[in-house]
């Protein structure tokens, strides 16, 4: 685990969303769920009850590689509540055909080195923190070189 | 199908905080769009009221506000699909006339955000939206389409800026709008950033307002003697959801929705003298202007350097001075469109008028859900 | 206009706490209602949703149930209007297809009111309601008609009890309701009370629940070789404001809403088998029996002595057993009741069956707003 | 003025509504504000903005008799946040053809002496306080013979 889900274990916290997302107990890194359709073959993510596509219901789990490139991003300044500023989000393409959107785990001043189609990897970090400084802990994208900093 | 009429638009200022309340911003829109048809208030035969609960906490909104002017005792309905909510309402009040439901119904749009729990922050995403709970808001989607638009096709913030400055200088003509104070380039790119690139005054600002639109068969226009504005087209739609690369610079809901109106209506974008399109952000006139088929795909750049989006050019984009100047009250936006292009189409639009305006287009999309371009898209096209 | 079948209906059970989230009980009771249709999800042309985003805070909470099973890029609207929302959007559905707008549409009803901020509390009054400022609930005012009816009429609360019970002896048939101990006159007399007459077991509980039909024209129901389920009327109005000495044991809103909906749908009283009423708290039964015509004004004590309203009576009111003790997940129960009346109609209910049910009726109101009966009300009568 | 709100001067509070009910500075009683249509004649309660019935913009104020009967009433146990239980409230019909639902002020252990028809007369009173102790005073009814009761 990262330094920065290690120190979040101190105090009350939820993972967003253990279907969507998983952190190996055996310390290898984290990775997203991808789940594939057994009928179709669609690929689709987060996990969903029933293939959009085709209706089966029979979706396989389907480990997603942990690196993708940034296909745009953006540095957010008024955040939603319980979301600190300056904050980094962006949607990586990964190689299996899937977007996903979240967080960018770089500090204020390396979000100037973040560029349209570089490399971005999946790891784990705290999304949120409510009033009560309970934690959302999901997955976030940080760059190839600099995936131990924290915010 | 029959054809259906405007026969009388009512509308508030557009407020950064309403004297009125919610129901009350609703009355006045109603009283002036019924004194405008010059109808009682009971030829009303079906009303339809949009505005979103999920942000005002309202439970029968249309009713209150209705009920109190007498306007009880007919179908009555909330209709909410985020910032479309107002054109849902004209959706709705115009397929009763067309389907011979009716022949006069009214639609609503009225939103009070500032007395909104909300306010002032960003909306809060969905509980179970994975994009939501990474704390991606609406500024910060439209700064990533901004962003790779610029990197695809050479826009600058200079560019972006161009939308605000022309869209607050219509709004100097508005006597209705928010802000009279003309901008420049310089002021819009520097101003307090948003979500990189957009800054404070390439976002639309937070307001109340309400109106209403009243419409009819052609033969209660007549008898009326309203002057002639007629719905060519009326769209609705929904997004379609997709995990996979989606083009973000080509706004998916709004090409296949401009493409079914203007099949529906029998025009084309070659047709069109002003569109009030979902200008939420300073970046959206140059992705629906392509959307629309105003120019092709990256040619907004040009096209809007070029003034083909401003009085003189091809088509007048947000008269009005659009949601930038006018302010986003979301609920009510859908129906204030329709009211403002209804006074360009009755050469009643003043200062802003659109010079020989035959044709006008109103947009709106809504909602911010994962997987989809738009949650919803809805267009109206009306003519002289 | 075109006569519209039934052709496929869905639910989930009544919870009093989902294990699913608002848009899950809508994507299950989609689920089962497509399967039941045996149709593609993708042949359903227009979406109606009803939920209150008033009490949930959604926004376009539709789209967010239809477009992750591939049911997008169609129109889709969100409906509210309180307790009658579903029922709204069967409405909508309905007159696509009646007009020839489409041939195949569905509504769906959803509400998780224990995912909700409001859980367990009363309804908070709109901060401009001159009543709900005055603290005035929704039991409150059930529970002052009920005062009154008791006054007027000589009922009394065991009166009020017969029809707890009744229902409460209906939802033991039903699968899904949330409860299926019976209970007698003495234990519904003796609970808590709520609003005085009304205790805790004359008022409909809180619950979670999805429900969804879907509607088509006379060929694609025969098509599918559907059992044949016709709408004869769907009503909906709004109620008419007064400041006046209004009869309160007389339902004014249903009175003319029922009165419509049979005119419209060419029936009357005597020929309905069954009802799915409004029950929100016990005396409702009272006073919908005589508001509907199945007995006079004031007779509903002795019509409902007598069994009247039950199997082997004149009309079995409720035999799901009633918003009393399925539970009233509120924007989903106006779907909910043509979902179970479908299923009476089928023959296909069970131990629930009305014995040769040919004729139902569905009817729900909903929102309090001083000066009104109601803010709504909205009836459908179906046929097999 | 009554007990009730002397009371509550002492902290924050609203009238609600100041067009609805007005406490005469002059001591005289508290009376409802009916709205008198200058053109149809019609009668209405609280103040609106036209007249529903016949959409004049000028309706006249028109001061309420005090006293009026009881329609129907209810104790409500379960109420809504900002107002304690048990909560009696009731419509009464005024002599003018108005009705009016507010709360009734009288003790808990005098609710059962409530009947349908019983004169009551308006007053000024305390109709909820909400977390902060902000207190908002309205119109209540009270019996005609204990109306300076407190609750
Ligand atoms: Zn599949
Ligand atoms: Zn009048």
């Amino acid at each position: 685990m990262t330094e920065k889900t290690a120190k979040a274990d101190e105090q009350e916290q939820v993972i967003f969303h253990p279907d969507f997302f998983k952190i190996p107990e055996d310390g290898s890194k984290p990775y997203l769920v991808g789940l594939k359709c057994r009928n179709c073959g669609q690929l689709w993510f987060p996990k969903l009850p029933i293939c959009p596509a085709c209706w089966s219901e029979t979706l396989d789990e389907s480990p997603m590689e942990r690196v993708g490139k940034l296909y745009t991003y953006t540095i957010m300044n008024v955040p939603q509540p319980g979301v600190k500023a300056p904050l980094a989000i962006g949607y990586v393409d990964f190689p299996n055909g899937i977007r996903v959107g979240a967080q960018i785990d770089v500090l204020p001043d390396q979000m100037k080195n973040l560029r349209i189609g570089m490399d971005l990897q999946v790891g784990a970090g705290v999304i949120r923190e409510d009033k009560n400084g309970k934690k959302t802990i999901s997955y976030v994208f940080r760059p190839l070189a600099a995936s131990k900093g924290g915010k | 199908m029959r054809d259906v009429y405007v026969i009388g638009v009512g509308m508030t200022n557009y407020y950064k905080k309403s004297p009125l309340s919610a129901a009350d911003l609703g009355r006045q829109a109603v009283f002036n769009a019924v004194r405008d048809a010059g109808i009682g208030p009971k030829q009303v035969q079906s009303i339809y009221v949009g505005e979103m609960p999920g942000l005002s906490g309202s439970i029968c909104f249309g009713q209150r506000v209705a009920t109190t002017m007498g306007m009880g005792g007919v179908p009555m309905m909330n209709v909410e699909s985020a910032c479309s909510s107002g054109a849902l309402a004209v959706n709705l009040a115009v397929k009763d006339v067309a389907n011979g439901v009716t022949d006069i119904s009214m639609a609503v749009g009225v939103q009070n955000i500032s007395a909104t729990r909300a306010s002032g922050t960003a909306f809060s995403p969905d509980a179970n939206d994975p994009e939501g709970v990474q704390g991606i808001t609406m500024p910060g989607i439209y700064a990533m389409r901004a962003k790779r638009y610029m990197e695809e096709f050479g826009a600058t913030p200079e560019d972006i800026a161009l939308v605000a400055v022309k869209n607050r200088r219509h709004a100097m003509n508005n006597p209705r709008s928010q802000f009279h104070d003309p901008i420049t380039v310089e002021q819009v790119v520097n101003a307090r950033s948003i979500s990189d690139p957009l800054t404070l005054l390439m976002s639309c600002p937070n307001t109340d307002a309400g109106a209403a639109v009243i419409v009819a068969t052609k033969e209660k226009a007549m008898q009326l003697g309203s002057k002639p504005v007629r719905f060519l087209a009326r769209e609705v739609t929904s997004g379609i959801f997709s995990n996979g690369f989606r083009d973000m610079t080509s706004m998916e809901i709004t090409v296949r929705g401009a493409k079914e109106a203007y099949e529906i209506a029998g025009v084309g974008p070659e047709d069109i003298d002003m569109v009030e399109c979902h200008d939420a952000f300073a970046i959206n006139e140059h992705l629906y202007t392509e959307a629309m088929g105003f120019c092709g795909h990256g040619e907004g750049v040009e096209f809007i350097r070029s003034g083909g989006n401003d009085y003189g050019g091809k088509v007048v984009f947000s008269p009005r001075g659009g949601l930038l100047s006018c302010g986003h009250p979301t609920g009510c936006s859908g129906a204030a469109q329709i009211v403002e292009a209804t006074w360009q189409l009755r050469n009643e639009a003043g200062a802003m008028q659109v010079p020989d305006c035959k044709v006008a287009m109103t947009h709106v999309t809504g909602g911010g859900i994962y997987g989809l371009d738009n949650a919803v898209c809805t267009i109206h096209i009306l003519s002289r």
